[in-house]
């Protein structure tokens, strides 16, 4: 284990970090901004012809504008997404996450750009889920470690709490077209996916699915920066409150999601929010 | 039939994705065949404890899979040690290439401990230093039997790439779930992907028998 | 009972241990056999030899069903080989074969390989079966030797040990097939002299062998096989001193020097 | 560190359970195929034959996850619902199969065909001469093989979190999206690989020395 630290360290120090100085001045200072997406979250970021597409796009080069820097875009998967923040081995994730408890401890988010719902999805051909209790006994699919795996776990309680069986299981996969993917096959009854993604998967296979109803308050979808950063937030949410005001976000949201949705620009956060408490 | 269609349109959107694979096994391979030289020379130190961190190395490698060695180098490590930013392409690389080095030092010291003893007291008895011992009687000797076993390292080197595909790195494996996504095509891309790395896994493995063929002419047996 | 018609014995003449007649084999497109016609009586004891790949190792092969003649007929001791499994295993019974490799199992001890068939071919019990073993590698001289694995033993003694474990089937045709030819030569005289034991003994033996002062110590008759033909069949003082044929007279000259 | 086994203990011993299962259980299945699988490989039936060699090459030159995706792709088209623990222990299976098959083949190989005729000589029959005679031959060298194969499973069977199979890794990401002790939990996960693959290993040699006195010629 020793000879792996070593050879690690030796390999950092070659790649060259510093990361004593303010994230945004080193950003500036070399002209990048290192960012990290996943590209599997249609219509925000998505691939299409090798491209990283989708609102987030527009807006990340809206930002690099402001911030007058080239962009390096890295694509990974989302369970991987926060905790490479805070491994430092980006700058930013620019990748729509929704600001909750768990997050929050940790992260810092931006100024959200749009909201979605928790979006309960069947089979086009499924008759027997309407509501919250039809979902006891039925075995159930999400993206693992996403906001709505969290809510995933909420509903299952708030059955069980109600006196039902709960989820026959929850299943949790690695992205969000995986989950639409096994309940097209059936591999799963339901799935609980934001109801952008859910608009989505509609308009991709439009006879496949039924969205059936929405589960709690609307969810916002943010970027996130380490809590440190304050400085880099700032000059994003600077960006972000110039697009709203000047109904850019608007126009993005028409062109991307097909509506429209306000964000406050305060409130989005949980209580126990890392960067309320600074 | 309809998917190995669908597939075959996708070959094209991956070729990207098979060049990074390409090159991420290209330079981990370099990279390991290095190491894979120090870890032997360390192992026939004559400091016991240099033998010992190198037979550490060695079991820790051959006991931790690839995807943990990956998650602790990208995620792992620099989250611990505060490390800045650093590339999944050069992790994903390291990765495979400190993996690799430890698999292929076990080939070198086979190769090694097949040579006839006769070779180093000869070598000795004709006043050969250490370096042209090694220069001009063992490597020519040692190489023969290791290249052919060499190549194939580099077959499961390929074998273990799409690991990266787990961080950041978009080889021939990502590349295919992007399509996939893209397209809503289940099956094709990956038929696609999975036939590609059967070519390029399927030809290296040609390539050492024929290297074994060829070296061992003219052997006398 | 003596046949009176000694040039076409009957299927029945307990006299005649093998009889083969008009057998050709091809490997593919290549004729190994030739129209080979040779019967052996009971307690004869037959050298057969010939350059390599001459038949004779075909030919001997085919006496216990290693190989399978295309033509012509096989009968050991009376029954007739044919692709019934049934019949093989019959002839196997009472044929033994010692092999030039020895062809010992190696992750048995020598008693076990003497009484691994008996035991579960003649389904004898174990202390009769170790009995017989005990008893034929007394005879071969290496008794001592039965708790040792093949590996630890010498080339000669392993093929002392094939010699024992063939004789314990009781067999009543031996089979020898270039048995010294993978020897050192120092141990060529100790299986020679076991194998001139035996034929004291008066089994009826067919030995593919070079081994020329072996035929003339203690064959009855030697055979001369070229291209998958029996060339010239004779007494071994004729065959030496006076070879009829031309191929004989060049092997001959070839081998004894 | 203490707080994170006594938390989450429970869901990463589940996941190195599971691996536990998946891995023998694929194993064994998968060894019965490949048995069957090398005598396919040996047989002189042309297109069985062909079939069997295909079969193997195609799983020995192509990557493990890539198999996975491929069967988790094949049974959604197919549209059958099997819990993923149990395609991943098929995905093993499928894949060790293979390997064994090369494995049983080399033993088959190592065996000479002097010790068949040696038995055949005696008259001893197919099936006994298979059972005395190549089968004791056959394991010195296939039973350690397999046991080294049995650690490459393990470690290969990690590529199975890529598929969402309820695995040891997959507990791993699992506990990380709920804790963010990224470091810690990669290090736990590791040395339950490590203990557990060296463990097999370490098996496979002691089966080595204690079977090196069936080897011919030692």
């Amino acid at each position: 284990m020793k000879n792996i630290l070593l050879t690690l360290a030796l390999f950092a120090a070659l790649v060259g970090a510093a990361h004593a100085e303010d994230t945004l001045a080193k950003i500036k200072a070399s002209g990048k901004i290192t960012v990290a997406t996943e590209a599997a979250f249609k219509p925000f970021e998505y691939v299409e012809d090798g491209k990283i597409i989708g609102f987030g796009s527009d807006l990340l080069s809206e930002f690099s504008k402001d911030l007058g820097v080239q962009v390096e875009q890295l694509d990974l998967p989302f369970q991987g997404i926060l905790t490479g923040l805070a491994a430092k081995q980006y700058d930013l994730v620019a990748t729509s996450v929704t600001p909750n408890a768990e997050r929050a401890k940790n992260y810092a988010f931006s100024r959200p750009f749009a909201a979605i719902e928790n979006t309960i999805v069947v089979p086009s051909d499924d008759d027997t889920i309407k509501q919250l209790s039809d979902l006891n006994g039925v075995l159930v699919g999400t993206q693992l470690g996403s906001s709505t795996d969290a809510v995933a776990r909420q509903m299952n309680d708030e059955l069980k709490a109600q006196g039902g069986s709960g989820f026959s299981d929850l299943r949790l996969f690695q992205s969000y077209p995986d989950t639409a993917f096994n309940l097209q096959s059936g591999q799963v009854d339901a799935i609980i996916v934001p109801s952008i993604t859910a608009a989505e998967f509609m308009r991709t296979s439009p006879d496949a699915f039924k969205i059936k109803f929405t589960y709690g308050k609307p969810a916002y979808l943010s970027w996130v920066t380490r809590p440190e950063d304050k400085t880099l937030l700032e000059a994003l949410n600077s960006t972000i409150n110039r697009l709203i005001a000047s109904g850019k976000i608007a126009e993005m949201q028409k062109k991307w999601v097909g509506v429209n949705s306000a964000t406050p620009e305060n409130g989005y956060l949980p209580d126990n929010a890392v960067q309320l408490r600074q | 039939m309809k998917y190995i269609l669908s597939g075959i349109e996708t070959v094209p959107l991956l070729l990207d994705g098979l060049l990074t694979t390409l090159a991420i096994c290209g330079l981990a391979s370099i990279l390991a065949i290095a190491g894979a030289v120090v870890i032997v020379a360390a192992r026939r130190s004559h400091q016991r404890w240099i033998t010992a961190v190198a037979m550490l190395y060695v079991t820790l490698m051959r006991g931790l899979p690839i995807v943990i060695l990956v998650f602790l180098l990208y995620f792992g490590i620099p989250a611990l040690l505060d490390l800045g930013r650093i590339s999944a392409f050069w992790v994903g690389i390291l990765a495979l290439a400190m993996n690799g080095a430890a698999f292929q030092s076990e080939v070198l010291r086979g190769a090694i401990a097949s040579l006839p003893k006769g070779q180093m007291e000869g070598s000795h008895a004709l006043g050969l230093n250490r370096f042209q011992m090694w220069r001009l009687v063992l490597v020519p000797q040692v190489l023969p039997v290791a290249l052919p076993a060499l190549a194939g390292e580099i077959g499961f080197l390929i074998k273990a790439s799409p690991v990266l595909s787990l961080i950041t790195v978009v080889d021939l494996t990502r590349r295919s779930q992007q399509v996939t996504m893209q397209t809503f095509d289940p099956l094709g891309p990956l038929l696609a992907a999975g036939a590609l790395y059967f070519l390029l896994i399927g030809t290296i493995g040609w390539m050492s028998r024929m290297l074994e063929a060829r070296l061992t002419v003219g052997k006398s047996r | 009972m003596l046949s009176l018609v000694a040039q076409s014995p009957s299927p029945v003449d307990t006299n005649v241990a093998v009889s083969i007649r008009d057998v050709s084999k091809w490997f593919g497109a290549f004729q190994v056999l030739e129209n080979i016609n040779l019967e052996v009586r009971v307690g004869e004891r037959i050298v057969i030899a010939g350059p390599s790949g001459s038949g004779k190792s075909t030919m001997i092969r085919c006496l216990n069903g290693l190989e399978r003649h295309q033509k012509g007929k096989i009968l050991v001791n009376g029954t007739e080989l044919s692709e019934n499994r049934k019949k093989i295993d019959t002839v196997r019974k009472e044929v033994g074969m010692v092999f030039q490799h020895f062809n010992l199992f190696p992750h048995l001890t020598i008693l076990e390989n003497c009484t691994l068939a008996p035991m579960w071919v003649k389904n004898a019990d174990r202390r009769q079966a170790e009995g017989i073993a005990a008893y034929f590698l007394e005879k071969v001289r290496i008794a001592d030797q039965a708790h040792k694995y093949p590996g630890q033993l010498s080339g000669g003694q392993q093929q002392r040990v094939a010699i024992a474990r063939a004789l314990c089937m009781k067999p009543k045709v031996l089979l020898f097939d270039e048995p010294t030819s993978a020897l050192d030569p120092e141990m060529v005289r100790e299986v020679l002299d076991t194998m001139v034991s035996l034929a004291k003994d008066g089994m009826t033996m067919l030995c593919v062998t070079h081994e020329m002062g072996f035929a003339r110590q203690v064959a009855d008759r030697v055979i001369f096989m070229d291209g998958g033909q029996i060339i010239e069949e004779n007494t071994p003082s004729e065959f030496f001193a006076n070879p009829q044929h031309e191929r004989a007279k060049a092997f001959l000259s070839q081998i004894i020097h | 560190m203490i707080d994170l086994l006594s938390n989450y203990g429970v869901i990463i011993l589940r996941g190195f359970l599971w691996t536990i299962i998946l891995v023998t259980g694929g194993f064994a299945i998968g060894s019965v195929f490949g048995a069957v699988l090398a005598i396919l490989l040996v047989s002189k039936q042309k297109l069985l034959n062909w079939l069997a060699r295909s079969y193997v090459e195609l799983i020995r030159n192509t990557p493990f996850l890539i198999q996975a995706m491929l069967l988790f792709a094949l049974f959604g088209i197919m549209r059958m619902r099997l819990e993923p623990l149990l395609v991943g222990l098929i995905a093993i299976a499928i894949y060790s199969a293979a390997y064994m098959a090369e494995i049983i083949r080399g033993g088959l190989a190592s065996v000479s065909d002097g010790q068949r005729e040696g038995a055949r000589a005696l008259a001893i029959g197919p099936f006994l001469e298979f059972r005395l005679i190549i089968l004791p031959q056959l394991l010195p060298f296939v039973l350690p093989a397999s046991v080294n194969l049995l650690a490459t499973l393990c470690k290969e069977s990690a590529f199975l979190a890529g598929v969402s199979v309820a695995e040891l890794t997959f507990s791993g990401q699992v506990v990380i999206t709920q804790t963010f002790l990224v470091f810690e939990v990669w290090a736990v996960i590791g040395a339950l690989y490590l203990v557990l693959v060296l463990s097999v290993m370490a098996a496979a040699k002691r089966l080595e020395k204690k079977m090196t006195w069936l080897i011919p010629g030692r």
